[in-house]
C-alpha cells in the first residue's frame, strides 16, 4: 500500500533524477572532446573572465576555461565514485556474507575490524588514508572505498542473519538444498537489491567525501579540475567577487548527489522485499 | 542493565582499540621524514638523529603503537611542531569555539528537524511535506564548504548583512570574560551586549551551514520514523478517540519517531565532525577542524593523528551512550532490561 | 536401528513411519537478558503410522512447532530420539540427513513468507530438484509444470512471481514444492491458519486429495479442533510443550478426557453448540 | 595612545582615522610561527617575532622606503644595537663588542658580556637552525671558534676563519639575546633539542616589546618594554594576528580591521591597488621564484634541454598574469634585490618556443619530455604558477606532472635528491649572495639544498666572499653570473617583492627581512 | 445511492420510524491505486438500533475494514468516501467538520481493531492512554480520568488494575492488551462499539474470555455492536444479526437464526458450509466454491459472485444484470441480493433438514 501513495510523484522524481545524472554524465562526456577549450590549458590574456557565451562558466586566475574544468571534474567525481562503490560493495559484500554466514570467532574478527573501521567519520578515515599512502586521487580513492565497506558489511550480514531466518530459507533447508546453494539461490539475491539501494546512496556519499578530501587539499592535486579542489581555488576568488569559479562545481555536485539520493530512495520503495511482501499481503 | 551496560562499554572499547590500530597503521605510512620537519630544515644530523630517537621512531611498530596510546591515555597527545605546543592544549584551546559553533547547529538542525518531520506527519505526500524532502535532499547533497561559501556570497560579499570568514568575533573585539568559553553565553554573563551581538552575528552563517547538514540526517530519519507510524495502527486507534490529525502527529506519532533518531547518534555526531572541519575551514573559525586543516598545511601530523583518535573515540562513545540512552528511554527496553 | 534402542516398540505390530520418543527441546537464555530456559517441548513422544494423518493441537505457544521444526532437525532437539523409517533422524548428518529430507518435506503455515518471493513459481516448485535430483533443465521444467498443474495451479503461470498469487495459491505452489520428489511423510505447520475459510476448505480438500493419491502421511499442526476432527486421524493434544492427551480424533474431540482439552473445546464458538449459550434478545 | 598627543596638528586627519585604533596596532602577517624560539626558528614564520622580542648586538642599516612614512633595511650596512661599538681584527677573525653598562632584564640584571656570550652559546649548543645561521652555515666545524666575555662590558667572538657575513649573522634572530636566569628555570640548554616551553613564551626581555599575549598559531601581543635599551618603540602596543589565509588576509585588509597586513597575496594586493582603504606597498626583497632543474634527471643533465626550457615562457605575460605584475623578471643566480646583482648580465631569456624545439631537437631527448615539478603543498599561488608552467611547456611538447609535496618530503627529496624539478619561491635568510649562492649553488658546500651546483663558478664565488672591496667584488659577482646563466642551470623567472598593505592610519612603517615593529605606528 | 443499492427509498433523512442509534445509507468508498481506483465499499447500507449486535462477515479484502473506517470517516488519502450518509444518533457524520467528528469519535462511536499490540501506543503507559479518551471529551480533572481508567480496568477484568495503569503495552499479554483496547472504546460508553476482529490475534481459549467480556460490557451499557469477523460461528453465538460481504457489497442480511438455518444467497450457503463442524462428517469432502474474489478496481456488469457461483450456470442475467435486493420469504429484515434468492433458501432448507434430520 505505500507504493500507492503520491506514486506519481515518485516516479516522476526518479525520472528527473535520472535526466539530471544523464545530463552531468553528458557533459562529461561530451565536453572534454567538443569543447575547444581545455581543462589544464592556461590563457594568460583571459583571467578571471566572469561567464560569457565564449565561456559559459568563466575562467579562472590563470585563465583556464571553467567549464571544461567543471567536465573534466564531473568526469573525476563520477568515475571515482564508481570505482569506490563498486570496490566497497563487493568487499563489503563478501565480508558481510561471510561473516554472516560464520558466525563465532570469523564473524566476531571480522565484525570488530568493521567497527574499526566505522568508528571513523567517513572522512576521518579517508584522511589518515591520504596522510599515510600520499595525497592524490588514488589514495583518495582507497580511503573512501575503505569508508564505504564496513557499512555495507555490516548491511549484509545483517541480512544474511535476517534472510537465513526467513521461513522461506528454513523452507529451503527443509527441502534439503545445500549452504552454498541457499546462499547463492536465496541469500544472495536477495541482499542484491539492498546492496544496489546502499550502493546508490553511497555513491552521493563518496563523492562529496572526495570532494572534501580535495578541498582540504588531501585529495586531488593540482592541477587536476577535481570539484573540490576547484572549489579550494574558488575560496579567495569568490570573496573578491569572482563568484563563479567555485559555483559550478558545487552545484554539479549537489545536483549528482541528490539525484543519486532520490534514486536510492525511489530504488527502496520499489526494491525493499519488505515492501513487496506488504503490497501483496494487503490486496 | 550492568551487565548490559558491562558488555556495552567493553565492545564500545575494543572498536576504540581497534580504530587507534588503523589511525596509528595510516598516520604512520606517511611520507618524509616527522623527525626532520620537527629539527628543521637546517638542523644537523645529529640533532635530526636525537629528534629521531625521541620519537620512537626506530622502535617497531608495535613498541611504537604502544608509546603512543600510553601517552595518549596519560593525556601526552604529541607535540605539535607547527605551533611549538602540545596538541592537547591546543584542542582544549581551541574545544569551546566548536563546541559552541557545534551545540548551536545541532539545537538548530534539531528543532528544524522535529518540526519538519511533524510537518510531514501531517501533510504525508502533501506540498509540505515535500518541501521537507527536497530540503533534506538538499542539506545531503550540499558540500558544506560549498554551502559556506555560497553563504559568504550571498551574505557577506553581495548583501553585506552578516560578517565575513574572520572567526567568532570582528577583528579587535575582546572576547567577554571567560566562563563557559562559548561567546554567546559568556557575554551575557558580562553584561555585553555588542559582544553578543557581535558574536551571535559571526555564528550565524557557520552556524547555519553546520546545521543544514544536521538538520538534512536528523530529519530524513525522523521523517520515515513518522511516515512508518502514522500508519500503525495505534495513530488511527488514536484518531478513533477522537484526537485530531495533527494532535496525532504530535502527542502519539512523534514519540515513536522520535526514538529511533537518538540512536544515530553516532552518526550525527560523525557528520558533525565531518562537517565542522570543513565549516571551520570557510569561516576560519578558530575551532578544533580549523586546526586540524591548519595542521593538514602544516604536515602537523600529530595533532591530524590525534585529531582522528579523538574523533574515532568520540564517535564509538556517543554510539554507546545513545545505544544506553535508547535502553533507558525506550519502555520496551528499559523494563526487559532492568 | 537396532531395537533396544526402541525398547517400548511392540515387536509384533509394524513399525510406524515415524516413531518420536521423549523429545525435549530448551532453548537456553540469550546471555544478556536475565531470561529463564525455555522448555519449548518436553518429553513428547508420539508414533505416526504410514498413511495416516496425524495432527499436533494445542493454543498457542504451546510448542507445536518447535516439536516438528525438531524432528525435520531444522533445530537441534536437546533430547529424545526420532525414528523416520527405521533411520535414526537424530543421528544423521551431511549427505544422509539431506537425503532425509527429500523423504521427508514440510509445508509451512506462512504463505507468504514460506515463498521466495523473487523466483518464479516453477523455479521454486522446480528448486529441490536441483538439490536431490541430477536433472536437465528441461526434466526440471517438464517434473515442476506437471506438479503444479497436480495442485490445481495453470502451469502456464509457471513464469510468474510468487508474489503475484494470493495466499491460497501460494499454498499450492508450496505444497507441489513439497511434494516433487515424492516424499514419504509431509509435515503441515498450520498449514490454513492463513487463509480465508473458503480457501481454507479447497487447500483441506486438495490436501486429502493429494494424500490418497499419493500414499502421503502427514503430520498436521492445528490449532482449530473442528478442522482437526475433520482432518486428523489421530491427534495429539499438546500444552506447554507437554503432550496431554493423545487418541483418534474424533474420541479426543467428542469425548475429550484431560481437562485442557475440555477448555479447548468450550473455547469454541459455534452456531451447532448448545442453546444456552445465545445471549440476550436484541433491545 | 601615548603618542596621540605629541603627534602633529597637520597629521590629525589620520589621528581621527585611527581614532578607532585606541593605541593598539593590528598587523596581519601570513603564516604563524611554529616556535618564537630564536635559537630553534628555522623558517620565516618563525622569526616574525624574534626582532622585536629580542636584542641582538649589531643591527641592518635603515634606507629611506619607496613612500613617505616608510623605510628599509639596508643589508650592506651594519649598525650598533645592544653593542655601542666594536672592533674586528686585522686578520677577521676576532670580534670585540663594547656593551653598555646600564640595561638591564627585567629582573634587574643587567645585561652583560656573560648574558650575551650564554645567549650565543645556547643557540649554537641546541644544534638547531640557530646554530646554523649564527655560523653563516659553516658548521663543521663551525665558524665560531668561540665566546668569551672579557669583563661585564666586553665580549669577544673568535671564528675560525675571516667571514664577511658575520655582522650580518649577529643581526640575525639567531643571534638573540635571551635571559639565562628564565632558560636555566625552564629546563635549561639539552643539545640537539628544541626546549618546548620557550617554543612559545618569551626567552628574555631584551627586545623593544614584550610578549603580553601570546595564542600559538593566532596571535600576539606586543606591549613597549620599558627596560629597552634603545628608544621606546613607537607604538606602545602591536596586535600581530597569524593569518593562514589568504582570503582572511585581504578581507581584513579592505575593511580596515588590520591596520598593516604583511604577505598579502598578489591578486588580493591587485584588488586592492585601486581601493581607496589601504595603499599596497611592494617593498623589494631578495626572495625569487624559479624551478630547479635535478641534473641528476637524465634529460636535464644535458645543458641544451636546460637552455630550451628557459626560451619556453612568455615570462612577461606570466608575470602580469600569474604574477599580478608584482615582480621583475631576470635570468641570473642572483635576485635583483641581493647585492651583487647585474641587470646587464641578467636579462631574462627570450621567449622563443622556437628556439625551444630547435634546442630539445638538437638535445636528441625523448619527445615529449616528462618530468614531474614539485611545488609545496597549499600554496595556492604556486599551484596557479605550476598549472601555468605546466600548460606553456605543453606548447613544446614537455609534459609537467604536478605533485604538490608537504615540507617534510620536501626536505626529504632535496636531501635525497629524488625529484626531477621543485619550484622554489625564497630567498636566503642573510641578505648575502655568498650566504645564498652556498646552498643554491656551490659544489662546496655541504648545505646547497638542491645539490645543483655550478662548478665553473665555484670558485669565483669563494674568492668573492672573502673580498672586502666591493667593486673587486661585484667583478666577481659578475663573473659568477656569467658562469652562472651560461649553464643554464635552473629556470627563473621573477623576484618576489613582499607584499605589505597598510591603511592610510599607518604612519610609519620599515621593512626589514624580518619583521621589526620598532618604529611602526 | 440509488434505491435498489439499498432496498430503501433515497431519501436525505435519517429514517423516521424507531430512531436507530446508527444508520448507514448507500456508502462507497473508494482506494486510488496503482492498479486504478478499487472500490471497496458499494453502496452499503444498514441500520442498527440500540443494543442491538450486527456481525459482519465475508473473506478477506470483501471491505469489511473499510466499511468501519468509513463509517467512523478515518478513510485516509488515498482512499475516499465517495458516497453516502451515515447517521449517528440523527446526525450525518458525514457533513460534520473535522472538529465536530473529533468529538463524535470516542464519545458516540468507537472501535476496537484487531491487533491489540500495535493498536497501543507502544511508548506510553497504558493507563494515560485510557484516561486520555475521558479527558478529551469531558472535563474532568486529571485525578478523576485517572480514578475512572483504573475502574475501566477493573470492569474488563484486568487483575492488579493499579498496577496495570503504569505498565507499558508490551508488559501485557495479548488478551490483557485486547481488554485494555476495550477499556478505550468503552470509556465514554459511546453508543455504538465497532468491533473489527477483535479476537482474531488471540489464542482459542483468551478468545472465548475475550468475546464474553465484549458480551457482558456491552450489555451492561447498552451498546450497539457491529461485529466484523471470519468467524461465522462467532456471529452465530454473539450477534442478532448478521450481515455477509462479497465484493464490497452487501449480499446477505437477516436475523442470524435465519440466514444461518436457510441462507437466502450462494455466497452465504458456500461461506456456511465451508467450514468444517465439530459434526461434520468426515468422509465427505468440504463444499467448496471455486475461484477467486473479484478484483475490486473492476466495476462489472452482472452479480460480483457470477463466475463462481453455482446457481449462475447457463444463467445469462447472472452475468449481465446487477442482482436487486429482495426481501426473503417476506421477512423485512431479511435481504438477499440474488437473483435467484428464494431458490438458493429453499436449497438450503432441504439441506438442513437433511442434516438435522
Ligand atoms: N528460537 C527460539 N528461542 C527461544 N524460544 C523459542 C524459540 N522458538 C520458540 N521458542 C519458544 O518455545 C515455545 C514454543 O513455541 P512454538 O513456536 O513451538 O509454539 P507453537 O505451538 O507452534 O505456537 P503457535 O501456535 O503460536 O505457532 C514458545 O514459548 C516460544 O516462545
Ligand atoms: N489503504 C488502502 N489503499 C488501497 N487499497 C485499500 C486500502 N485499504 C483497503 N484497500 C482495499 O480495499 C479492499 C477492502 O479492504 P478491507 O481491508 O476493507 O477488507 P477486509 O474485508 O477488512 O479484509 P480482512 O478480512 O483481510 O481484514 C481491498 O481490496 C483492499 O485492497
Ligand atoms: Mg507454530
Ligand atoms: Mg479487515
Amino acid at each position: 500500500m505505500k507504493l500507492a501513495r503520491g506514486t506519481g510523484g515518485w516516479r516522476s522524481g526518479a525520472t528527473l533524477a535520472i535526466a539530471g545524472l544523464c545530463l552531468v554524465i553528458a557533459v562529461a562526456l561530451a565536453v572534454p572532446p567538443l569543447w575547444p577549450h581545455s581543462a589544464i590549458a592556461t590563457d594568460f590574456t583571459a583571467t578571471m573572465q566572469p561567464p560569457s557565451l565564449a565561456h559559459p562558466m568563466g575562467t579562472d586566475g590563470v585563465g583556464r576555461d571553467m567549464l571544461a574544468r567543471f567536465a573534466a571534474g564531473a568526469r573525476i567525481s563520477l568515475l571515482i565514485g564508481l570505482v569506490a562503490v563498486v570496490a566497497g560493495a563487493l568487499a563489503g559484500a563478501v565480508i558481510g556474507v561471510v561473516a554472516g554466514l560464520s558466525r563465532g570467532l570469523i564473524d566476531n574478527i571480522l565484525m570488530r575490524a568493521m567497527d574499526a573501521l566505522m568508528a571513523f567519520p567517513a572522512l576521518m578515515l579517508a584522511m589518515a588514508v591520504t596522510i599515510g599512502f600520499g595525497r592524490g586521487l588514488q589514495s583518495a580513492t582507497v580511503g573512501v572505498t575503505l569508508g564505504v565497506v564496513p557499512w555495507v558489511a555490516r548491511m549484509a550480514r545483517g541480512e544474511t542473519l535476517r534472510i537465513v531466518a526467513l521461513p522461506m530459507i528454513e523452507a529451503a533447508r527443509a527441502l534439503g538444498l545445500r549452504r552454498l546453494q541457499l546462499v547463492r539461490r536465496h541469500v544472495v539475491p536477495h541482499m542484491i537489491s539492498l546492496l544496489m539501494i546502499q550502493a546508490t546512496s553511497a555513491y552521493g556519499a563518496v563523492i562529496l567525501a572526495v570532494a572534501a578530501l580535495g578541498f582540504l587539499g588531501l585529495g586531488a592535486q593540482v592541477p587536476t579540475p577535481e570539484w573540490g579542489a576547484i572549489i579550494t581555488e574558488g575560496l579567495e576568488p569568490a570573496l573578491t567577487g569572482a563568484w563563479w569559479v567555485a559555483l559550478f562545481p558545487g552545484l554539479g555536485m549537489l545536483l549528482v548527489v541528490t539525484c543519486t539520493n532520490v534514486l536510492s530512495d525511489r530504488l527502496r520503495d520499489v526494491l525493499d522485499p519488505r515492501g513487496s511482501f506488504a503490497t501483496v499481503r494487503s490486496r | 542493565m550492568g551487565r548490559f551496560l558491562l558488555v556495552r562499554v567493553f565492545s564500545g572499547l575494543l572498536t576504540v582499540i581497534g580504530a587507534s590500530i588503523v589511525a596509528f597503521f595510516f598516520m604512520r605510512m606517511l611520507p618524509g621524514d616527522p623527525a626532520r620537519l620537527i629539527a628543521g630544515e637546517y638542523a644537523s644530523e645529529a640533532a635530526i638523529e636525537i629528534q629521531r630517537a625521541q620519537l620512537g621512531l626506530d622502535d617497531p611498530f608495535w613498541q611504537q603503537y604502544l608509546t603512543y596510546i600510553g601517552d595518549f591515555v596519560r593525556g601526552d597527545w604529541g607535540f605539535s611542531h607547527s605551533r611549538g605546543q602540545p596538541v592537547l592544549d591546543q584542542f582544549v584551546a581551541a574545544l569551546p569555539a566548536t563546541l559552541e559553533i557545534a551545540f548551536f547547529a545541532v539545537a538548530l538542525a534539531f528543532t528544524a528537524a522535529v518540526i519538519g518531520a511533524a510537518v510531514t506527519g501531517w501533510s504525508r505526500g502533501g506540498v509540505l511535506d515535500g518541501a521537507v524532502r527536497a530540503s533534506s535532499y538538499i542539506g545531503l547533497g550540499t558540500a558544506p564548504f560549498w554551502l559556506g561559501l555560497l553563504v559568504l556570497i550571498v551574505f557577506f560579499e553581495r548583501l553585506q548583512v552578516l560578517p565575513g570568514p574572520e572567526g567568532r568575533l570582528s577583528p579587535g573585539t575582546a572576547p567577554p570574560p571567560r566562563v563557559t568559553g562559548f561567546y554567546l553565553l559568556d557575554s551575557l554573563v558580562a553584561g555585553q551586549w555588542s559582544t553578543w551581538w557581535d558574536s551571535l552575528q559571526h555564528l550565524i552563517l557557520p552556524g547555519c551551514t553546520l546545521a543544514l547538514v544536521i538538520y538534512a540526517w536528523l530529519v530524513r530519519m525522523m521523517r520515515s520514523g513518522v511516515l512508518e507510524f502514522v500508519r500503525e495502527p495505534f495513530a488511527l486507534v488514536a484518531r478513533s478517540k477522537g484526537r485530531g490529525r495533527w494532535g496525532v502527529v504530535v502527542r502519539d506519532v512523534m514519540p515513536n519517531a522520535l526514538l529511533p533518531a537518538v540512536t544515530a547518534g553516532g552518526l550525527i555526531t560523525a557528520e558533525l565532525l565531518t562537517s565542522t572541519v570543513l565549516v571551520e575551514t570557510v569561516f576560519n573559525w578558530p575551532g578544533i577542524g580549523r586546526l586540524v586543516t591548519d595542521a593538514i598545511l602544516q604536515q602537523d601530523f600529530a595533532v591530524v593523528q590525534a585529531f582522528i583518535m579523538v574523533s574515532a573515540c568520540i564517535t564509538v562513545t556517543v554510539t554507546v551512550l545513545t545505544d544506553l540512552l535508547y535502553g533507558v528511554i525506550d519502555p520496551r527496553i528499559r523494563v526487559r532490561a532492568t | 536401528m537396532t531395537a533396544d534402542r526402541l525398547p517400548d516398540a511392540a515387536p509384533d505390530v509394524v513399525a510406524p513411519l515415524l516413531d518420536v520418543r521423549g523429545l525435549t527441546k530448551v532453548f537456553e537464555a540469550r546471555r544478556a537478558r536475565r531470561a529463564e530456559p525455555v522448555v519449548a517441548v518436553d518429553q513428547v513422544s508420539f508414533q505416526v503410522e504410514r498413511g495416516e494423518t496425524f495432527g499436533l493441537i494445542g493454543e498457542s505457544g504451546s510448542g507445536k512447532t518447535t516439536a516438528i521444526r525438531c524432528l525435520l532437525r531444522l533445530v537441534e532437539p536437546t533430547s529424545g530420539a526420532v525414528t523416520f523409517g527405521g533411520d535414526d533422524v537424530l543421528a544423521l548428518s551431511g549427505p544422509e540427513l539431506r537425503t532425509l529430507r527429500a523423504r521427508m518435506q514440510v509445508l509451512f503455515q506462512d504463505p507468504y513468507s514460506s515463498l521466495d518471493s523473487r523466483m518464479s513459481v516453477r523455479d521454486i516448485v522446480a528448486e529441490p530438484l536441483t538439490a536431490h535430483r541430477r536433472m536437465s533443465r528441461q526434466q526440471r521444467r517438464h517434473a515442476a509444470e506437471e506438479m503444479l498443474r497436480l495442485v490445481g495451479i495453470d502451469p502456464v503461470f509457471g513464469g510468474r512471481r510468487a508474489h503475484t498469487f494470493s495466499g491460497g495459491q501460494r499454498q499450492r505452489i508450496a505444497l507441489a514444492r513439497a511434494l516433487i520428489l515424492n516424499p514419504e511423510l509431509v509435515v503441515l505447520d498450520e498449514p490454513v491458519s492463513a487463509l480465508d475459510v473458503s480457501v481454507q476448505a479447497q487447500i483441506i480438500n486438495m490436501l486429502r486429495e493429494m494424500q490418497a493419491r499419493l500414499s502421503l502421511t502427514y503430520v498436521v499442526v492445528l490449532h482449530d479442533l473442528a478442522v482437526a476432527r475433520y482432518f486428523c486421524d489421530r491427534v495429539a493434544v499438546m500444552r506447554r510443550g507437554r503432550v496431554v492427551e493423545t487418541g483418534p480424533a474424533i474420541e479426543v474431540i467428542d469425548n475429550p478426557q484431560h481437562p485442557y482439552t475440555q477448555e479447548l473445546l468450550a473455547a469454541v464458538p459455534g452456531r451447532h453448540g448448545g442453546e444456552e449459550e445465545t445471549v440476550h434478545a436484541p433491545g | 595612545g601615548s603618542n596621540t598627543e605629541v603627534e602633529p596638528a597637520g597629521e590629525s586627519t589620520a589621528a581621527e582615522a585611527n581614532g578607532g585604533r585606541d593605541g593598539t596596532l593590528v598587523v596581519n602577517i601570513l603564516g604563524a610561527p611554529t616556535t618564537i624560539d630564536p635559537a630553534a626558528a628555522c623558517g620565516v614564520n618563525d622569526m616574525h617575532l624574534a626582532d622585536n622580542l629580542y636584542a641582538r648586538l649589531v643591527d641592518y642599516g635603515v634606507e629611506p622606503g619607496p613612500a613617505p612614512g616608510t623605510t628599509v633595511f639596508d643589508p650592506t650596512t651594519y649598525e650598533p644595537s645592544l653593542a655601542e661599538s666594536w672592533e674586528i681584527s686585522e686578520d677577521g677573525l676576532v670580534y670585540t663588542f663594547l656593551l653598555p653598562d646600564d640595561v638591564t632584564l627585567p629582573s634587574g640584571d643587567p645585561i652583560d658580556a656573560s648574558v650575551v656570550k650564554y645567549s650565543l652559546d645556547r643557540a649554537m649548543e641546541m644544534g638547531l637552525c640557530g646554530n646554523s645561521y649564527l655560523n653563516d652555515q659553516f658548521v663543521d666545524p663551525p665558524l665560531i671558534e668561540n665566546t668569551e666575555a672579557v669583563d661585564a662590558t666586553t665580549l669577544r667572538i673568535t671564528l675560525r676563519q675571516p667571514n664577511l657575513n658575520f655582522l650580518q649573522a649577529l643581526a640575525q634572530p639567531a643571534a638573540a639575546i635571551v635571559d639565562p636566569g628564565l632558560i636555566e628555570a625552564n629546563g635549561g640548554v639539552e643539545p640537539g633539542t628544541a626546549n618546548e616551553y620557550f617554543a612559545n613564551n618569551s626567552a628574555g626581555a631584551t627586545g623593544p616589546f614584550l610578549l603580553d599575549d601570546y595564542e600559538p598559531g593566532k596571535s600576539a601581543v606586543l606591549v613597549a618594554n620599558p627596560d629597552y635599551h634603545g628608544e621606546p618603540p613607537a607604538s606602545e602596543r602591536i596586535h600581530v594576528n597569524f593569518i593562514t589565509d589568504t582570503s582572511t588576509m585581504l578581507l581584513q585588509a579592505r575593511n580596515g580591521t588590520a591596520h598593516v597586513s604583511v604577505g598579502i597575496s598578489k591578486a588580493a594586493a591587485r584588488s586592492l591597488e585601486d581601493d581607496p582603504c589601504c595603499t599596497v606597498m611592494p617593498f623589494s626583497s631578495a626572495l625569487a621564484l624559479d624551478i630547479a632543474l635535478n641534473w641528476d634527471f637524465e634529460p636535464f643533465a644535458d645543458v641544451r634541454v636546460r637552455e630550451a626550457l628557459t626560451h619556453a615562457f612568455p615570462y612577461e605575460d606570466m608575470l602580469a598574469s600569474v604574477g599580478h605584475g608584482y615582480g621583475e623578471v631576470f635570468y641570473g643566480p642572483l635576485a635583483p634585490d641581493l647585492p651583487g646583482f647585474s641587470a646587464e648580465l641578467s636579462q631574462q631569456r627570450e621567449y622563443d618556443p622556437e628556439r625551444a624545439r630547435e634546442l630539445l631537437a638538437e638535445s636528441g631527448v625523448e619527445l615529449p619530455l616528462e618530468f614531474e615539478l614539485s611545488i609545496p603543498a597549499g600554496q595556492e599561488e604556486l599551484a596557479e604558477f605550476a598549472t601555468a608552467v605546466q600548460s606553456v611547456l605543453a606548447d613544446i611538447d614537455v609534459a609537467v606532472t604536478v605533485r604538490e609535496i608537504a615540507p617534510s618530503e620536501r626536505a626529504e627529496i632535496l636531501n635525497s635528491g629524488a625529484y626531477d624539478a621543485i619550484v622554489i619561491a625564497g630567498g636566503p635568510a642573510m641578505v648575502d649572495p655568498g650566504y645564498f649562492l652556498a646552498y643554491d649553488m656551490s659544489c662546496a658546500s655541504p648545505s646547497n639544498i638542491t645539490g645543483i651546483c655550478v662548478p665553473e663558478a665555484d670558485e669565483n664565488w669563494e674568492i668573492a666572499r672573502q673580498t672586502h672591496d666591493e667593486a673587486q667584488r661585484q667583478a666577481y659577482w659578475d663573473r659568477v653570473t656569467e658562469e652562472w646563466t651560461a649553464v643554464s642551470p635552473k629556470l627563473k623567472f621573477w623576484s618576489i617583492p613582499a607584499m605589505v598593505v597598510m591603511d592610510e592610519s599607518v604612519t610609519s612603517l620599515h621593512h626589514a627581512i624580518h619583521p621589526n615593529f620598532h618604529s611602526w605606528q | 445511492m440509488t434505491g435498489p443499492a439499498t432496498g430503501v427509498p433515497a431519501t436525505d433523512h435519517p429514517p423516521a420510524r424507531i430512531a436507530p442509534v446508527l444508520s448507514v445509507r448507500g456508502l462507497n468508498t473508494e482506494f486510488a491505486t496503482e492498479r486504478g481506483r478499487v472500490h471497496a465499499v458499494r453502496g452499503v447500507g444498514f441500520t442498527l438500533q440500540r443494543g442491538e449486535r450486527l456481525g459482519v462477515v465475508g473473506e478477506s479484502g470483501s471491505g469489511k475494514s473499510a466499511l468501519a473506517l468509513s463509517i467512523l470517516g478515518l478513510i485516509e488519502p488515498p482512499g475516499n468516501v465517495v458516497d453516502g450518509h451515515v447517521w449517528l444518533n440523527g446526525r450525518d457524520l458525514r457533513t460534520l467538520t473535522e472538529r465536530q467528528l473529533n468529538r463524535v469519535r470516542g464519545q458516540e462511536i468507537s472501535v476496537v481493531f484487531q491487533d491489540p499490540l500495535t493498536a497501543l501506543n507502544p511508548v506510553r503507559r497504558i493507563g494515560p492512554q485510557i484516561a486520555e479518551v475521558i479527558t478529551m471529551h469531558s472535563d474532568v480533572t486529571r485525578a478523576d480520568a485517572r480514578r475512572r481508567a483504573i475502574d475501566l480496568l477493573t470492569d474488563v477484568d484486568l487483575p492488579r488494575p493499579e498496577q496495570a495503569y503504569r505498565a507499558y503495552p508490551h508488559q501485557l499479554s495479548g488478551g490483557m492488551r485486547q481488554r485494555v483496547m476495550i477499556a478505550v472504546a468503552l470509556a465514554n460508553s459511546p453508543d455504538v462499539l465497532i468491533a473489527d476482529e477483535p479476537t482474531t490475534a488471540l489464542d482459542v481459549t483468551t478468545q472465548g474470555q475475550i468475546m464474553r467480556l465484549i458480551d457482558r460490557v456491552v450489555a451492561e451499557r447498552h451498546t450497539a455492536v457491529i461485529l466484523i469477523t471470519h468467524n461465522v460461528d462467532l456471529v452465530a453465538d454473539f450477534c442478532d444479526t448478521i450481515q455477509v460481504m462479497y465484493a464490497g457489497q452487501v449480499v446477505e442480511r437477516g436475523r442470524c437464526a435465519d440466514v444461518l438455518n436457510a441462507p437466502a444467497h450462494p455466497y452465504t450457503a458456500a461461506l456456511l458450509a465451508s467450514v468444517p463442524s465439530l459434526e461434520a462428517d468426515r468422509a465427505a469432502p468440504l463444499p467448496t466454491l471455486d475461484g477467486l474474489p473479484p478484483d475490486l478496481s473492476i466495476e462489472a456488469a452482472g452479480c460480483a459472485l457470477a463466475p463462481r457461483c453455482p446457481l449462475s450456470a447457463g444463467r445469462s442475467e447472472c452475468h449481465t444484470v446487477s442482482p436487486p435486493v429482495v426481501e426473503v420469504s417476506g421477512d423485512r429484515t431479511w435481504i438477499s441480493r440474488c437473483h435467484f434468492a428464494s431458490e438458493q433458501h429453499s436449497i438450503s432448507r432441504n439441506q438442513h433438514a437433511e442434516v438435522s434430520g
